[in-house]
């Protein structure tokens, strides 16, 4: 069964969602994720969206953080204040979904601007909740299209800390979650090394090789010794996807929303 | 006590040149007929507040109606670009405006802070974000009691506040259900508040500890059925995404931005009239 | 994922020497089932926290149960005095019982804090109030932006929270409604939390927007119809008022506190036992 | 037509109530006065009770601070931090309307103890809401039975704050409402004089004489040069007092609450 490489990431990132796990979603990629999560392996994880909705199970994926259909299948809906007071910072979320614009090596991400921030090449449309799910979900997924542009040395400005500069650094500063433990890509799936937190390319989806990963990389990227290839999507988890996805599309008269 | 009134004349009394005003809801029932309304009446200089200033900021700010912005997440949902807003700040057309910059968890607790008449909103956060380096008002404190380093924010607290909500009964309390946003702290925030509803009803018919904004806390209803648009209003219609896709042509180009808001929301007087043109534009695209 | 048991269960796995426990209910829906389980089972030390410390906390007092109290207001509502409670601070019997004394305001802040995760919580109040120098968890700190003086006080972070609520469905999400006092935010302040309730059900059906303790939230659900007595539950059963007044004669005199919890609480298995032996005596009297 | 001096403390706080005022309610006196004014010339009065509900509008009294019937007859129900944080902190509430066991020439308010705090002669149930009622309604009502028990001439321990040391010690501290603007009894009313805010004597219910105040207050109370006569209730109000504590009898098998 042949399949895309934003079919496998979306894949990719949909396995590591524990069930039962509170997950806090973000919308586009990390909404399609975790949904195919809770539609396959992980019948029981607690979707929460930032709008309100606790516990949604959209049919279709929603184009918005605030469709209606995440209001009409969740468990309860409650005020945003209470979902980044009680759940985000009250540390009931397990996983934190998240994309970016830019990230460096040690996962820190970029969603604010390209450029120097009072005089900005690209503005781009800032923080939302993402600085406080990378500091208070116990643990941080990022799902991004991986380029040379998004992986980048430096980034122009850190909108949510990763590992900071390695090592002990996020620990130093006392913040809560334990941050970024994956980086699933259309490439290839990295984790922070254990002792420097530099990101490793620990598998590699079918067909890709190092090569385009280090092209894609602004940075000379480390490869984990042991390098697995990433699984083929199962039948199950591609059909579930392709569903999802043409579900949506009926519904929206549009393609899934990409962020 | 609530005055029942038109949208026109809340605008008119309620809302001034150099206000902090906050057009509140979150994707759900955006408060666009009033944001319309302040561009036809031409404010100016307006402090905006809102989480994601979305199409409803990208139109004022377009407009000219506003000089300083203090948000949380600025794009097109699902679509991309806030072409006006972006244009404003890397090009400072039509005019310059300045960003407060903060996070959506802070926001949120800053309207919760100004609901509670507190002065500022403590939270977790931001520790290694450059965020507190660009907006001096994101601070950090120890705790009293535990000597953690927490971040505070200053609250927001608007002059107005902006929603769309379902009902209101006929002495000014009002009923929203479906995904609440940060709308009821926003309105107990705010000195001056104007709800537009879909329905005047007699009887609000509430379930028990339904999300209620009693009359006390509201200045002016008007009754603007249909004024979420694009957004949408649980139980009454649903969102139009094509039209936030539209927006990102209509946006993109300042000529192109200018005639259609002089032709939809300049030369049209109210937000019914809108939805017509709106229609016969659209007709003569198709 | 919540726990389907029996009360006994839940306490006895839940409710440790020592705690810091919090049974809260402001009138409405006060878990008083899980009171008498906790007598009944013998927890010693408790550090009980309640806003309105009533009948439930004045029999875990007199019972021996609680070494520290942090609460607002400890009456018999619309009766006196709680007997118990003040023989405890007044003549330290059965033991000493240490005083934290806040408002009503303070409380619920602090309920609040817990809840959001902070370690303070900040308030306007206690200007000219002898209540911070007789407890030094009141303190006063100065606005980072404004330098306003504001009282703080330590959030509320109970070991366990225990509420009653109207009903449960199988999954363990918990649905309340009328009154809710400070139990939502009681609940999300614990690291533990026991729900009795009146009943289990396949599907809450609940309306938009009610007040609901997802089942993330709740560490056990506990089927205890009834289990408000002599509170209430709204939509189920209305307030005892004249078990409040007997109440008085009750927890007057220590020997005749000790014979009725002996034989109320103690010598019965559960609280619907309680309920039968309570309708004897009862009966006896008349 | 005869009446008690229980029944016209009662009216006489009643009427102290503006039509359309946020008004938050204590039970017992300050209740029963609230819903009096509510039922003769207050009819939009919002009556806020801690417990949550807003816009209560009981036909018979409530027992507790929590009877259903509030919440029945309430425009809403919300948490009670609301109550206190939105509300009452929020600066919207108009009247604060406050029982006690003692208060002073300054109408300071205990109701903690009696005795030394840490030995106490008689413990009190405590602060419950007064003190945030007392610093943050735009004005505060005290209904009290008159007594020199309870009228003393210094606190034991100050739980509320009223006057302070009178003049302006209360603005001096920032407090955000005017504290309290009058103080009704079974005997008469007293107000803050304007400069010293020490209590003083305004009003006197019809039959009681100044000596009878004089012994029923532990300081040597002021009385005002122009000391009026306490207007007897009209039938409306008498009526309207004795038919609400009649069907509040029937309705709990009891007498209507004392606090």
């Amino acid at each position: 069964m042949s399949y895309t490489t934003n079919e496998i990431m979306t894949i990719a990132a949909a396995r590591r969602l524990p069930d039962g796990a509170v997950c806090f979603v973000g919308i586009g990629l990390p909404s399609t994720a975790a949904n195919l999560a809770r539609l396959t392996h992980a019948p029981n994880a607690l979707l929460i969206y930032e709008s309100g909705p606790i516990g949604a199970k959209p049919d279709v994926l929603p184009l918005s953080i605030g469709d209606g259909e995440l209001a009409d299948t969740a468990d309860t809906v409650v005020p945003t204040p209470e979902i980044f007071r009680y759940w985000l910072q009250g540390g009931r979320v397990d996983v934190g979904f998240l994309g970016t614009a830019q990230i460096d090596r040690f996962a820190n991400l970029n969603t604010t601007v390209i450029g120097p921030y009072d005089k900005p090449k690209v503005r781009l449309p800032g923080a939302g909740g993402a600085p406080e799910i990378a500091s208070n979900a116990k643990e941080v997924l990022i799902i991004v299209r991986q380029s040379a542009r998004t992986f980048v040395p430096k980034l122009d400005f850190i909108t949510s800390a990763g590992h900071l500069t390695g090592g002990d650094a996020r620990a130093r500063l006392k913040i809560p979650g334990k941050g970024p433990v994956a980086v699933i890509t259309d490439l290839c799936i990295m984790e922070p090394d254990p002792v420097t937190r530099e990101l490793t390319v620990v598998s590699i989806h079918a067909g890709i090789t190092p090569e385009q990963i280090r092209a894609a990389t602004g940075w000379p990227v480390l490869f984990a010794a042991d390098v697995r290839q990433t699984p083929d999507p199962s039948a199950l988890e591609l059909d579930t996807l392709r569903a999802l996805q043409q579900r949506t599309a009926v519904a929206h008269g549009t393609a899934s929303s990409s962020e | 006590m609530t005055e029942i009134t038109s949208l026109r004349e809340a605008v008119a009394h309620l809302v001034k040149d150099g206000d902090c005003v906050a057009l509140e809801g979150f994707t759900h029932l955006i408060p666009s007929a009033a944001g319309h309304e302040i561009i036809r009446q031409a404010r100016k200089d307006l402090y905006l507040v809102r989480m994601t200033p979305d199409l409803i900021y990208d139109q004022l700010i377009g407009s000219g109606c506003a000089s300083r912005l203090r948000f949380s997440w600025g794009g097109n949902p699902g679509v991309g670009s806030l072409h006006r807003l972006r244009d404003a700040v890397e090009r400072q057309w039509p005019q310059p405006l300045a960003l407060e910059e903060h996070g959506h968890a802070d926001m949120a607790n800053a309207y919760v802070a100004g609901a509670a008449n507190l002065p500022f909103s403590v939270l977790r956060g931001y520790q290694g974000s450059d965020l507190p380096t660009y907006n001096h008002n994101i601070r950090f404190m120890r705790c009293p009691f535990t000597d953690e380093e927490l971040a505070v924010s200053p609250a927001i607290r608007p002059d107005v506040t902006v929603i769309h909500a379902q009902k209101a009964d006929r002495r000014g309390n009002v009923l929203l259900w479906g995904i609440l946003g940060v709308q009821k702290e926003a309105a107990m925030a705010a000195k001056r508040v104007i709800v537009t509803v879909e329905e005047i009803v007699d009887k609000l018919d509430a379930p028990p500890n339904a999300c209620i904004l009693p009359s006390a806390v509201v200045t002016a209803v008007c009754h603007e059925p249909g004024g979420a648009f694009p957004s949408y209003a649980h139980g009454y219609y649903v969102r139009d995404n094509r039209f936030y896709i539209a927006w990102d042509d209509i946006a993109r180009d300042r000529d192109v931005f200018t005639a259609w808001v002089q032709r939809h929301i300049r030369d049209t007087a109210d937000f019914q009239e809108f939805r017509q043109v709106l229609a016969q534009s659209k007709g003569a695209q198709a």
